[in-house]
């Protein structure tokens, strides 16, 4: 993973990383939509974010 | 670079006005001749309203063709294989939107379409007309068939976990397919009677549909697959929406799924990879495609059962005939491919 | 020369998606930042869905707007005039679409939106954005302010006449408008909920209708009209159809009204004369404008009694609001007026 990119958890696609990055920030995957948490900045670390299930039945 | 010059014929019907629309802003082309049976004479405008002030050309008679570089026949099925040898007279180049010479198989025609083919000797000259699985082919090709709408839709949903080998020629392939009114045509019927149309769900062709040798062709390279096409007529003016019900080994990854429609479709600049968490929009849908060239695929897999839904959606006008056909011209002569094929739909 | 930079604010509601969508689509322009208030971090594509695969942008906080050279305001009604000095100070030239700066006069503001106006001086510094009506005013100016679309489909459906001192102000204006869905914004409610909206005719808003003010303010050159808009909702998205009735000198000829609409309206890109003796579609019609920045005029009067109805047909988000605005910019900033709003609608 180059600096500013990180490999979804979920699909594998590449996720910029924004320079500022903040412990804690959220990232949106742009192919897949799921949300990673950026856990830890060194070594730059993610984890799949807890996202409430919005209720999306007909 | 002056303009190649065009001709429509048969250009009153649907599929003929979407291939008026896209070709009249197409810089390296010029549409000057468009012929109609019953229109003569009429503005194109008077037949296709939303074409008013963007084009000033008249219908005129199947006879007064001329000599051009493209002639597309966009006629009803059946009549572009009795006179092919008159129109492959007029222009080097033919791309022909019916399902005349789309099926390479003399028998494969006859069995679908209950009758011998009348020029079965064109068959092998036309190159099938579906860019996304056959470009090479296409690329400084003469002669191309349109696509099929339903089969197009069907296979574009299959493309992928086929191409990757993660579904195999070794089940029935059930395609449950949703369509809209502008498949049936700008003839009137009792069945698209608005009053009887509208609102409905009604289960039209369950089985034996004609598209399914079509795509049976389309896979041939993967195997023979058990192809089982039904449709249903639902709300909608265009659209094609197909859930392909499939069984896949148990246990895969979404990442495993990911990675063989990345590989697939990566880098394609009409086919779009719909498979969301979260929001109103997380497979694909016809709706927002609209007047586009787009064809959006997704899925939905069970790993504990291995149960799977292959999803695709397309304008029946549009990536399933007239996009599609524009497209492979693009190739055919060596313009970009995108070229006059950029609109992205709009939404709601 | 290169693209100038543009931000929207209030990207995520349906009049900023339409000019998102019409900006990437504009060779002069880069759209580098767009705000949405509930959506922040998120992919346009995930709130736009027909975007996917057009841009790569993700919706920032408000506080992170930089400096640009254009700032679209796409706020909900109240909100632009309460920060109009922050948002002028990042960028010199900014283009308002909601009715805070619609109104010049603040006690017309005052009667019609019953509160003061927040930002009464900058009123005037606003030109009207309607380019059929204002166009010298909009060109090289700094400040615009969008149109309402009820407002616009009804100058629009009136000015030809009124312009031509066929029409005067001696009697009321009866404007009764069909309106569709999206109208009312992207913000669920009671109203409209599928269960309760779709296939319905409600009649909606028929005394008081807040663009009133707004017609009579474009009108006001030629007389004092007393215009009477009625809204009633019907099974649509996009669209606005008006039908103004009004009674005319009796004995006037065909040719007379032709005339008059054609030196209105002859040589303006958006303005068709939709008026034939045959065919399906002899008058305006919203359905074939759907993401268009057209705007289709027509009539139908009657020489032995004087009574006619005047027409106009638009679709709300293109020449009623996101279209319009583009064509500012482009009469703003010196580019060609049809940039990027070239797509002609699709049909059926």
């Amino acid at each position: 993973m180059s600096n500013n990119n990180v490999e979804c958890l979920e699909c594998g696609a590449d996720v910029r990383v924004p320079g500022n990055v903040m412990q804690g920030e959220i990232l949106k995957c742009g192919d897949c939509g799921i949300e990673l948490e950026v856990t830890e900045l060194n070594p730059l670390t993610i984890d799949l974010a807890p996202m409430e299930m919005e209720d999306w039945g007909e | 670079m002056s303009r190649l010059q065009v001709g429509i014929v048969g250009a009153s019907g649907y599929t003929g006005g979407e291939l008026l629309r896209l070709l009249s802003q197409h810089p390296q082309v010029e549409v000057m001749q468009v012929t109609a049976g019953r229109n003569v004479g009429k503005f194109v405008h008077n037949v296709h309203p939303h074409l008013r002030g963007q084009l000033n050309l008249q219908f005129i008679a199947d006879e007064g063709l001329q000599p051009c570089d493209i002639l597309f026949l966009a006629l009803p099925h059946g009549q572009a294989q009795q006179s092919i040898e008159h129109y492959t007279a007029l222009a080097p180049r033919i791309i022909d939107l019916s399902a005349d010479f789309r099926l390479h198989n003399p028998t494969d025609y006859a069995t679908t379409y209950a009758h011998d083919h009348h020029a079965p000797t064109w068959l092998d000259r036309f190159v099938y007309g579906l860019p996304e699985i056959n470009r090479q082919a296409l690329i400084g090709a003469n002669y191309a068939s349109g696509v099929g709408c339903n089969a197009t839709a069907t296979t574009l949903a299959l493309w992928a976990l086929v191409k990757a080998g993660i579904l195999n020629a070794d089940q029935p392939i059930f395609a449950d397919i949703k369509v809209g009114s502008s498949e049936a045509g700008s003839t009137p019927t009792p069945a698209s009677h608005h009053p009887v149309r509208s609102g409905i769900v009604r289960p039209f062709q369950l089985t034996g549909h004609r598209h399914e040798a079509e795509v049976r062709q389309a896979l041939r390279d993967c195997g023979d697959f058990d192809i089982r096409m039904a449709v249903t007529s639902v709300e909608m003016v265009r659209g094609v929406a197909v859930a392909v019900h499939v069984t896949l080994p148990t246990g895969l990854r979404e990442r495993d799924l990911w990675q063989a429609y990345r590989g697939t479709w990566k880098g394609e600049p009409f086919v779009r990879i719909v498979h969301e968490q979260d929001g109103l929009h997380r497979h694909p849908e016809p709706r927002l495609l609209a007047g586009t060239n787009y064809a959006d695929v997704g899925w939905e897999y069970d790993p504990t059962t291995g149960r799977t839904v292959l999803l695709a959606a397309i304008d029946n006008l549009g990536k399933g005939a007239a996009g599609s056909t524009v497209q492979c011209m693009n190739l055919m002569c060596g313009f970009d491919e995108t070229t006059a094929l950029t609109f992205g739909g709009i939404y709601p």
